[in-house]
């Protein structure tokens, strides 16, 4: 339908530091909050940014309380069935974290990344070589993440997975002993870890990215709005294209995340 | 709507019913004890014994239950080396207890409300007769006070054992898998958010009907002297005749 | 400690205005849910206990209905079914879009109509215990339905619904906790913002803690004083 | 002797009941009583315990309903209707005119618990009968220093001693300036001075041309203030008559066993 | 008169009260009272509504605990101590022990409402005596077939008139089997053919040599049962004797006007 976008309503959780969080103030700060606007600004479209709990963000999208989503949502098949998704603007592989006295500390593969779509056959050899260090020990996850997708996945016979409705929860798991390690997005391990309390923790073992960890973070959008798909993917391959979203990375996550496709 | 996905999912929770039950007819009964004996505290009369009892619901009733969980579990959990001093670290650690001793804790305060509420809705010239026969304290709780104070406590109580079956699915939060944890997983899979809330709301919907009918019986089956035909044996004599 | 000094002040990077505006929007939705509760309580108390059959069976479902499903449900329904409504209606006259429900209003109704069901049990409770005696001599002297619930009912109902209703009002107070799906930023939202946002859950609980025990230490204060005056005339064990 | 003409047959009766059967479940407490009763009327109405006095007092105004009957107040018939579980009054309203004009005091007091001395006497008179509020005080305590209970005005009932309660719930009562007055025992916990004192104030209202039923086991009482005294027997009124007849040579052989263990 | 020798001086008294002081707030309601009573005697206390008539009986069993003086009961004293709000009893078992050999009659009753008249009278004996329950249920029969309400056993208080109620309480103190009854105007509800009855039974238990103190407005219980009279006054004992004494030539000018309303 030719429905001209002139104002687009943004919804973001404005609770995942440093993806998108809120400033003392009331403020909505962070990487996508930064990106948000420069899309909008290519698109010449004026933006509306609105927090929103992350129970009912979708069905929220769907009844039309607002136009897009950008809160760290990562495409997966299943989110692809309700709503359709941009090019993805972010992305990090996924690793442990690990307290640095535990035997788990000496994971093979320290550092090394594993792109499951690219090079599975590798990739499942660095998982059947980690594998039977972690035989029965407990790892946290967060619940219907792509990180518990991987687990369940790769690790299910091996491992107990536990599953956290937050990532906070499992850290503070890891602190008291509860589980082993922990698996989530590398730039969430190290958002914890620079904590003082997580001095004696570190990132460690295989990092993997592809596969069931889709193809990314993208802006989630209504299925029928293809139009706006459309401005959306023309701004993200803008802002990919000229840097701007490398300095926007370098500048939240100290590294880059950027899609690396 | 469609059915037989809504069948799926009230199949799908009803793995977490168990625990659920568990968690609240648990709660239920450690909670009734302790908040009788707080009640007991706080009309015990004795300072020593009544502010204790009154700082114990201020606390308990005064935070959200969300935060009380939080913290025994989480929480207490940053203090693990204490605690393995101590030997109760086995009890911190399975997030099952942490959430029985929470709810308990919990209910307990608000029950203890109750309690109080109808001990001292009982007629003071019956507790008089009661103290005048020789009866002790422990008598006079188990005949007298107790059935006429439970009489009039079961509707409130009602409220909280209801509210309990609710609040389970707070342990969610600390990794429990119960009817609102799966529910919660099967949205995030799904994100059909209005099926699976109508079917994880009507298990606890069921669960209750179930809890409150129970009272209702227990509270018609306790209050004969307030129901207003006399007693029988009259009719059965009549119809012999 | 000073770290929790300055995460939690009113600083430039303090959470402090933040937390207690939150807790100011908890305490009002709370307070109109609350009393709306008790209109709607008392309504269903009287039909439960009344001799109409129609009447009762309807308090019994209400009770049943709205004690027995989970409070987010009822807010749900509120919230997407009332704007589901409105924005109906707002086709209808031509308005394109979402038309959402005006959020405070829908998390005070949902919990008024939650708050109702529980405050009914309560009042029933209550008014069972009253002496009967009292009540004919009430009778006996000409009072009408009205007059006599203002001047004999209600007084001596509410002598024994207190703590009840204490427990009920705690209830609301964190159950107002659930209307941040409708985007209101109450307390324990505000909380997981905070903490979702520093990554340091414990200064935000902590806090939120301490501002729930804030109100309810008013509150506390407020009910034992209704309790000492309802009980005026009150002999105790 | 009962069910026909009784004495005073000449007016308009103030209170008139006609057949009254009232039961409990299968326990038939009245089982067709009629009574008259004229303006200044005393009667008395005596009967062991458990002869449904009290039950028959709760029927004249509606406290009971009865299962049978017609009960009239001033020319007023009582309509009643056929309710789900039996008979109850049609007119709601009119039951509540009707009880302005029948005080009633109750054997077990029924004082509110929640109201002082004084606010259980004025309750009436000002919220029911939206009397001015200072004549209903003034009024008040008249009445309670006529029962002796004046200091106690501001105490609440759970404070006061069994006689110190009944003289309130007689206060209560008189405050309505009622027609007609229903009194079940009202000297029961007195002592025999103030057992004078109530009768005085009763002789009184009778003279200002009150009607009184009055319940007793005061054969002083029954003899000496009453014009008429009621003898109850088995559901049903065995005997009636002026005092000095009935204790003189009543031809109930039940009612002179009654009362020929007084003296 | 008060305060010296009370008659029956020869025997150890069951109970004996010596300078009993009781106030409530400013109400000084005794203010010294002194009584003893030896096995077997039935005590009468007389006075005014107001009197502290109640309360005397009620620190007796220390449902009031006087704020001064000595109680005791078969030659052992009732241990006090200083608590936080006024004097209370020393060792909470010694005064339960008491309780259960001085039964009460309430002015009001007290009957437990949630159990049947059988149930109130066997509980007692049941659960605190720990008699077998058939004897007590036989016992408990044969008792309110005495006090003639055994067709009543099954129902609730609710559904009692008021002098059924009244005989259900003396069932349940009778059951307990006590050597001390106290009784609060124990046939205040009652019809003269029960008060006759009633008090037969009381003075069948004066023959088998149980100490009776009866509140009582009745003068001809008085008169005929008891052994001695004690009028109340004031808060003290204004004057005590045989009743022959008492209501031949009483000293006291008070006592003399109080009995005079009653021929
Ligand atoms: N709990 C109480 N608090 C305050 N005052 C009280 C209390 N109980 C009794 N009184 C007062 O003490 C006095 C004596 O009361 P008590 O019940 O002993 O009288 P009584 O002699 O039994 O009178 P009656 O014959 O009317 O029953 C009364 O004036 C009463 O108002
Ligand atoms: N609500 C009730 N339910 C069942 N039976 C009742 C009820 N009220 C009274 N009765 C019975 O009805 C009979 C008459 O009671 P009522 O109170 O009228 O007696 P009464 O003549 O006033 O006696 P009393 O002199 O002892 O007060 C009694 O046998 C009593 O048990
Ligand atoms: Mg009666
Ligand atoms: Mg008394």
């Amino acid at each position: 339908q030719g429905k001209t976008w002139t104002t687009v309503k943004i919804a973001t959780e404005g609770a995942y530091a440093p993806w998108n969080f809120t400033a003392p103030g009331g403020k909505l700060e962070g990487y996508e909050i930064d990106l948000a606007n420069e899309l909008c600004k290519r698109m010449k479209v004026t933006c509306e940014i609105v927090s929103q709990d992350w129970d009912g963000i979708i069905p929220a999208l769907n009844a039309g309380k607002y136009d897009a989503i950008m809160a760290g949502m990562n495409v997966t098949d299943k989110r692809k069935e309700v709503i359709q998704f941009s090019r993805p603007y972010g992305g990090e592989p996924a690793s442990f974290g690990i307290e640095k006295s535990s035997p788990l500390a000496k994971l093979p593969h320290n550092g090394e990344r594993f792109d499951l779509t690219k090079d599975e056959a590798t990739a499942q050899k660095a998982i059947d070589e980690i594998k039977p260090m972690l035989k029965g020990k407990t790892i946290g996850v967060q619940v219907s993440t792509i990180h518990s997708n991987f687990l369940d996945k790769y690790l299910k016979d091996t491992i107990t997975i536990r599953e956290y409705k937050t990532t906070e929860q499992h850290d503070l798991d890891l602190l008291a002993g509860r589980v082993d390690g922990i698996f989530a997005s590398g730039s969430a391990i190290r958002a914890t870890f620079e904590k003082p309390d997580f001095k004696d923790y570190a990132m460690t073992g295989p990092r993997f990215s592809g596969g069931v960890f889709g193809t990314g973070v993208a802006v989630g959008l209504r299925k029928q709005d293809n139009d706006l798909k459309k401005l959306f993917d023309d701004a993200i391959a803008s802002v990919v294209a000229d840097g701007t979203l490398k300095t926007l990375s370098m500048k939240w996550f100290k590294s880059d995340i950027t899609p690396q496709s | 709507m469609d059915l037989s996905f809504l069948a799926e999912t009230w199949l799908a929770l009803l793995q977490g019913l168990p625990l659920t039950i568990e968690l609240a007819a648990g709660s239920v009964a450690c909670g009734g004890l302790l908040a009788a004996s707080l009640a007991g505290m706080r009309l015990s009369g004795s300072p020593f014994l009544g502010w204790p009892a009154r700082a114990y619901v201020f606390v308990f009733r005064g935070t959200p239950l969300l935060v009380q969980m939080f913290l025994i579990y989480y929480g207490l959990g940053q203090f693990r080396p204490t605690l393995q001093a101590w030997g109760v670290w086995w009890f911190f650690r399975e997030p099952s207890y942490c959430a029985l001793l929470a709810l308990s804790l919990n209910t307990a305060a608000y029950a203890s409300e109750i309690i109080r509420g109808a001990i001292l809705s009982v007629p003071h010239g019956q507790v008089e007769a009661a103290l005048a026969c020789g009866m002790g304290r422990w008598t006079r709780a188990r005949r007298i006070v107790g059935p006429i104070a439970l009489r009039q406590a079961l509707p409130a109580y009602s409220n909280e054992i209801v509210s309990m079956v609710k609040a389970t699915s707070l342990a969610s939060i600390i990794t429990l898998v119960e009817v609102t944890w799966i529910a919660q997983k099967l949205i995030s899979q799904t994100f059909r958010s209005v099926e699976i809330f109508v079917a994880a709301g009507s298990i606890y919907l069921l669960l209750n009907i179930v809890v409150t009918r129970a009272v209702l019986l227990l509270e018609y089956w306790l209050s004969p002297h307030l129901r207003g035909a006399p007693a029988e044996p009259a009719r059965l004599e009549a119809a012999h005749a | 400690m000073t770290h929790y000094v300055e995460l939690m002040g009113f600083g430039p990077t303090g959470w402090g205005p933040a937390m207690l505006r939150a807790a100011g929007l908890t305490l009002t939705v709370a307070v109109l849910g609350f009393l709306l509760g008790s209109v709607i309580g008392s309504a269903v108390a009287a039909a439960k206990l009344g001799r109409s059959r129609l009447l009762h069976g309807l308090g019994d479902g209400y009770t049943t209905v709205l004690r027995g499903v989970p409070d987010l449900l009822v807010i749900y329904l509120f919230y997407f079914g009332g704007s589901a409504a409105l924005t109906a209606i707002g086709r209808m006259f031509g308005a394109d879009g979402f038309v959402g429900v005006p959020a405070l209003a829908t998390g005070a109704m949902a919990l008024g109509v939650v708050s109702g069901a529980y405050q009914a049990e309560v009042y029933r409770g209550a008014y069972l215990a009253l002496a009967r005696g009292e009540l004919e001599a009430a009778r006996a002297v000409g009072m009408s339905r009205a007059l006599m619930f203002r001047r004999i009912i209600a007084p001596q109902t509410l002598r024994y619904a207190v703590p009840g209703l204490g427990n009920v009002w705690q209830l609301v107070l964190k159950e107002s906790a659930l209307i941040s799906v409708t985007g209101l930023i109450e307390l324990l939202r505000q909380s997981q913002i905070g903490s979702g946002s520093t990554r340091e859950p414990f200064p935000f609980f902590l806090t939120a803690g301490a501002l729930y025990l804030a109100i309810t230490t008013v509150s506390t204060y407020g009910f034992d004083r209704l309790e000492a005056w309802t009980m005026r005339g009150v002999r105790r064990a | 002797m009962p069910e026909h003409a009784s004495p005073g047959d000449g007016g308009r009766p103030i209170v008139a009941v006609e057949g009254l059967r009232k039961s409990f479940g299968t326990l038939e407490v009245l089982r067709g009583v009629s009574l008259r009763a004229q303006p200044g009327e005393v009667v008395s109405i005596l009967g062991s315990s458990g002869s449904g006095k009290s039950t028959l007092l709760r029927c004249l105004n509606l406290l009971e309903v009865p299962n049978e009957g017609r009960i009239e107040v001033d020319g007023e018939p009582i309509a009643l209707k056929r309710g789900r579980h039996g008979p109850e009054p049609a007119d709601r309203s009119q039951v509540q005119r009707l009880r302005q004009r029948v005080a009633m005091v109750f054997q077990s007091f029924n004082l509110w618990s929640h109201m002082t001395v004084l606010q259980n006497v004025i309750e009436a008179p000002v919220h029911v009968q939206r009397r001015p509020r200072a004549e209903c005080v003034a009024e008040a305590e008249a009445l309670l220093a006529k029962v002796g209970i004046a200091d106690k005005r501001d105490h609440y009932p759970a404070h006061l001693s069994g006689g110190q309660q009944q003289r309130a719930a007689i206060a209560r009562a008189l405050a309505m300036r009622p027609a007609v007055m229903l009194f079940d025992e009202p000297t029961s916990a007195l002592d025999p001075e103030l057992v004078g004192e109530v009768l005085r104030v009763m002789r009184g209202l009778a003279e200002e041309g009150r009607t009184m039923l009055v319940v007793t086991h005061e054969m002083g009482f029954a003899r000496e203030v009453s014009s008429r005294v009621v003898f109850l027997h088995g559901g049903l009124i065995e005997a009636e008559g002026p005092p000095a007849e009935m204790f003189g040579n009543c031809p109930s052989e039940r009612f002179r066993a009654f009362i020929r263990t007084v003296r």
